[in-house]
């Protein structure tokens, strides 16, 4: 058992944090926001060049044969600085879909272009009807000559306005047989895609997808026939994982700045923090920082060591519910903490509270993985 | 006991809701619904404001002479009820609620006589002056001035959270005249031209993306000496008499229900999750629990006594069940809570939404209800409070 | 609207308090919960001579023509000093029922009886294998010639130890007709009735009854033919605000025994109450005692006057919840405040706490109640 | 990063699993399942004791000159979480986890070649002499007092909290032998023998019916000098560190989850009930949690690294959560929560229960589990610990 980071990543870590302190701050962050693109282009190159885009992928496809944790680690220093730049949706998700399920045409042409910055792809997953139910997919996918027509509807799809083209997930009859869950790349651009663009509550972007018999060729279709419903999940998990760390990085920020902030504030004569009342509220919030710590951790190594769906599940779903819980606790109690300029736009406390919202929100909410928990429990 | 209105109040409820049927149209409906910010806008309750004001069921808690309505606290009750369960926007407080007793009880006969029939009408629109950045729950602690020089005050600084200063015409404040041995002496309490020169109103926007609070600046500014209220030096009574008043017009529990009920309409389907439906029920229980508080209230005022601490109480319990129904709207929506629109208010938007209309301010509402506990006093400035009054502690 | 007590109420109150604080002292309510017995016939009979035993019944049965909130008065005084005496159980319960489904016979005989303090009832309803369910009733009632055979099993008769006779609830199978549920008169006594007694978890007594081809006569039977679930709710529904006004009782103790030790307690070189987490923490407790009153308020007014049985379900159930979950808060916090000592039989700390729990655990859980709360809604 | 064992640890776990399978009796597990109170009694814990003396297993920290096994801390960590799932019952931890070390790290040759071997026989079982009447959490303001007489102290006073001191010969007591600015100063740390005449012990039963801890009075007893660890008017660092020694030993996971488990059984049906379901996940998850956070603490102790302030904070989760579990219960029995079997043990019970057997300790671990936040400081006051060390508060 060894539940200590490498030097490697600690470096990772720091370097990270260094970069994003240097060019990655609220107001430079803030002006991204109010941007028509909602992302920086030269801060994705940027990324590139440090290689942040290849460390998931694995060697073979030019990738750095980066782990879960290594991926934690790097995004909790994204949600420390809020990064609005659609890593976890090109990189993590598109990116690991296409390492895992992509036939080796696929992976040579697309992720050379992904970790380069050159290519930003957006996973279409989530589908109106099914709001509660994370993952349960109506859009269909039937074979038209060599190809596919699909047809169906996405919605929040995330960084979708940034994306040059899709991955889109379909039901697949083949020939009468039983559905299985297939992906299909699909242009933006393509005869019978209508994207609806917008802003999500934490300012990032997304868009809904009406998929109007869409006809994409053989090509399109990630690896062979079977059920990508496994790779999904797998993959999902990661990104979950991914977005647990980004989600401490930014209760950890809450708390020092209330801490900070407390400190210094003084109210009937004396600073804020001399209040018991409100010295354990933030003692409450390190606990709850310390516990998602842990649990995530335990979420990032069971997505690679390969002890089976259940527990890695399991464990997923846990640090999901855990994590979103303390980041709710933590990111109140901050705002509370920072009085009437806590529930403004002026700080950027408002700014990390509406990331922990955002998290919470997507890829099935903490009531989804609760049950999923429960129902892999009895796998 | 019993919790039934006699025959004469029932006879009043129908009178009330004959007269919104009558009076509140859809439009004005619809964008109280849709709306996400603190306050109804202007051109919102301005409507409902003036035909109330036909009526002369403006001003609930005034005196008949002062052109209040002469109701008891049953009726008042009835009236804010009704007009709630309606959909009704509620007027702004600040010139009603906040600064009309403050005149009736400390005002000269010119200042009453010249400002009062301006609020019933909706003449003139206020706000209130009173945090200052940096002062926070701590009130007393203002540093805004006002120095004579001649019949005027010169005044300069600025004051924080100043709901609908965009809006307003006329402020009250506070501000130093004087230094005493306690902080809370040499505070004054003062009608601000907000038209004056030397004034200047810089927008705050809050979490949810709304604009109603701001930051105002004086800077020399002039204001004359007859617009002070009362004594020079005592404002802080009157300011601490308005805070009460403010504090004890509990009658909050049909507008959670309102919301409450949004929500359930939204959540068709979704309501059928078990764990959902169980918050659903806590919630509603919650609210039936404030409404019988504020029928206990309104009943022992009724019989005129002094509600004791339990208002204090209530304040605090309000406070966070709005709280617990704007937080249920993130777990209804589930992953719909993500989009977002930017546009305000909401029902000015002229394109279509992101999302169905009724889901517009359900995020937007739980984002700003987090000043719920902050605004007008934090939780655990209230709790300091009710531990010294209730428990001796 | 109306919500003040009379003088006659406060009254009443006020000589139930002094009564209770003269002779029901915390010594003496543990000789009686050590007894072997485990009520007093003395307070019993005192109970009688006071006429609160006569409380609740019409004047045209010998009582007091007491509603709801009469009743609420003398039990806020039983819980504060934590009575053991079976006065839900004979008299408002089975009191009730008889009051309200017994022939004129019925009651000319036995209300006389109750009110004199020379009867004891209990009230057999819950069973077994309801467990979670309250009120689902399996016990049968089958025609034997002019009178009744009854089979099946009720656990948790409280006071049944106390008792003289049972009010059994049972399923009426009328030749072939839908069932209707019944109420029959038992004797303690009658073969085929196996009883065994044992303690609850606050100190008080309950059985469990098998019965086993008891027979009965006609005359065993409360009043006519009808289904009496609607007459069982409403007086299990009077019991719940009885029960709510005794845990307010006893939360209000707990407060003011919590306020009086942290005041005096020293630790660190102050009282306790001068830490300010500890003075929040009684201020959450009084808010939820004032909570408690009001819902239980409103449950007791809806108990009597006529709105129907959706509304009095409605107000009572959630009064339950509420009741129940503010005096779980309160409960564990005055133990939690009185440190170690709290955890003990020392004091009475304890004693409430368990009075509290059973509160909790009788005539329906608070999930019960929930789940009730919302079914009513959509009636 | 991994969460798996090496092939020697590996190898040791299933060591332990059949040692496990060849001594501890299903009585010993049956007696333990039934089990209210906060230690096994002696009679149940005294055989699986003697058969890990054989082993030499007692004590796991303890250094190997002295008796230990001479385990790692992931050996450590591997027999604690098997013995656990096994059912088996912790042994008493006033010898082998608390005084022992003391004795191992202030008592003299003599001190420990007497004590320890007795301790890890079983031949001496000891009880605590911290708390008094009065002092609560505030341990330094104690007052039995400790005065020369000869080659003697004579003590008298009282201890409090005293678990099993009715079943100890041995007590170790801090006492006042002397006057210092600092309260903190002028305590020492004595051995007592609980068979010394004047001694007497007072019983006290827990809120939910059982006989762990009592109250100890000192009556003029006689201790020798000898039985002094250390220098005189040091104890308080002693009892310091033991009180350390025993917040670190946090391995509690696998014991709550064999708890949840239980609950889980009795459940069967009722668990059913979406809403427990979902209690169910949510403590289990607080448990994985608990769980992860031990093995963090392990595995930085594992490299040689003082695992830091997030050892508090696992104290201070595991009382809630372990509170956590045993509230469950009164959820998941419902109105089975209200049948009460005043007989303790359970197991020694000979005659029919008035429940069935596997839920007579579910109500009385609620009750006494109130303790957990309470003893060994209260929750309140590892908080202010946690505020001062982590945050600068």
């Amino acid at each position: 058992m060894d539940l200590s980071h490498t030097a490697e990543q600690l470096a990772l870590r720091e370097s990270a944090a260094r970069f994003l302190r240097d060019r990655y701050s609220f107001e430079t962050r803030r002006r991204i926001e109010a941007s028509a693109e909602g992302f920086d282009a030269e801060i994705w190159r940027a990324f590139a060049d440090l290689g942040w885009l290849a460390l998931p992928f694995p060697a073979d496809d030019g990738g750095l044969d980066g782990g879960a944790i290594d991926l934690a680690l790097l995004m909790e220093t994204f949600g420390a600085a809020l990064v609005m730049e659609p890593y976890v949706s090109s990189v993590v998700l598109c990116g690991g879909l296409i390492a895992a399920a992509g036939s080796g045409g696929q992976r040579a042409e697309l992720i050379a272009e992904i970790l380069a910055g050159r290519l930003v792809l957006a996973f279409a997953h989530h589908e109106p009807a099914a709001r509660h139910e994370y993952g349960r997919v109506g859009t269909s996918a039937v074979r038209m000559g060599n190809g596919w027509r699909l047809d169906g509807q996405k919605s929040i799809v995330l960084d979708a306005p940034m994306a040059d083209r899709f991955l889109v997930t379909a039901q697949v009859g083949e020939d009468g047989g039983t559905a299985a869950l297939g992906l299909f790349l699909v242009a933006k651009q393509a005869p019978g895609m209508n994207v609806t663009e917008y802003r999500i509550v934490d300012g990032r972007r997304a868009g809904s997808i009406v998929l109007d018999g869409v006809i994409v060729g053989a090509e399109a279709k990630l690896g062979g026939g079977q059920d990508r419903a496994e790779t999904i999940a797998a993959v999902t998990d990661r990104a979950v994982v991914a977005l647990a760390a980004d989600t401490i990085g930014a209760m950890q920020v809450l708390l020092d700045k209330t801490i900070a902030h407390t400190k210094t504030r003084v109210q009937f004569g004396q600073p804020l923090a001399a209040n018991q009342v409100l010295k354990h509220r933030m003692v409450n919030m390190a606990v709850r920082i310390e516990e998602a710590r842990s649990i995530a951790m335990k979420a990032a190594i069971r997505a690679d060591d390969g002890s089976g769906a259940a527990v890695r599940g399991q464990a997923v779903s846990a640090a999901k519910v855990k994590v979103a819980a303390a980041a709710r606790f933590v990111a109140e109690q901050a705002v509370q903490l920072h009085g009437a300029m806590g529930v403004t736009d002026e700080l950027d406390i408002g700014a990390y509270f509406r990331r922990i919202m955002a998290f919470e929100a997507s890829y099935g909410t903490p009531a989804w993985h609760l049950k999923r928990y429960a129902a892999l429990r009895d796998v | 006991m019993d919790l039934s209105f006699s025959l004469a109040e029932t006879a009043f409820q129908t009178e009330v809701r004959d007269f919104i049927a009558a009076h509140l149209t859809a439009d004005i409906k619809r964008a109280w619904a849709l709306t996400s910010a603190f306050l109804a806008e202007p051109d919102v309750a301005g409507p409902w404001h003036r035909a109330l004001a036909t009526q002369g069921w403006v001003a609930p808690l005034w005196p008949r002479e002062n052109g209040g309505p002469g109701w008891t606290p049953a009726q008042h009750y009835i009236f804010e009820t009704e007009c709630a369960l309606a959909g009704a926007p509620p007027l702004a407080p600040l010139g009603i609620r906040m600064v009309g007793p403050v005149l009736i009880g400390f005002g000269s006969a010119a200042q009453k006589a010249h400002y009062l029939p301006r609020i019933l009408s909706g003449e003139d629109y206020w706000c209130q002056g009173y945090s200052e950045p940096g002062a926070g729950s701590d009130l007393a602690s203002l540093s805004t001035r006002a120095v004579h020089d001649g019949d005027d005050y010169l005044v300069n600084g600025s004051k924080i959270w100043t709901t609908h200063a965009h809006h307003a015409n006329r402020m009250f404040a506070l501000v130093r005249t004087g230094q005493g041995e306690r902080k809370q002496e040499g505070i004054s309490f003062l009608l601000i031209d907000m038209t004056a020169p030397g004034i200047s109103v810089r927008p705050i926007r809050t979490m949810g993306g709304d604009h109603d609070v701001n930051q105002v600046f004086f800077n020399d500014v002039r204001v004359p000496v007859a617009n002070l209220v009362g004594e020079e030096g005592k404002g802080w009574s009157y300011g601490k008499y308005l805070l009460e008043f403010e504090r004890g017009a509990g009658i909050a529990a049909a507008r959670m229900r309102v919301s409450l009920n949004r929500l359930r309409a939204i959540a068709l389907g979704a309501a059928g999750d078990p764990l959902l439906a169980a918050r659903f029920s806590e919630i509603e229980i919650d609210i039936d629990t404030v409404e019988m508080t504020e029928l206990r209230i309104m009943a022992s005022l009724q019989a005129g006594q002094n509600p004791g601490p339990v208002a204090s109480m209530l304040w605090l319990r309000t406070t966070e069940v709005k709280q617990a129904v704007t937080r249920l709207g993130v777990d209804v929506l589930g992953a719909d809570a993500l989009p977002s629109e930017p546009m305000r208010p909401f029902h000015r938007l002229n394109r279509h939404a992101v999302m169905d209309e009724d889901a517009l301010p359900v995020i937007p509402l739980h984002l700003n209800g987090r000043a719920e506990t902050i605004f007008g006093g934090t939780s655990e400035v209230q709790r300091e409070i009710i531990g010294k009054l209730m428990l001796g502690l």
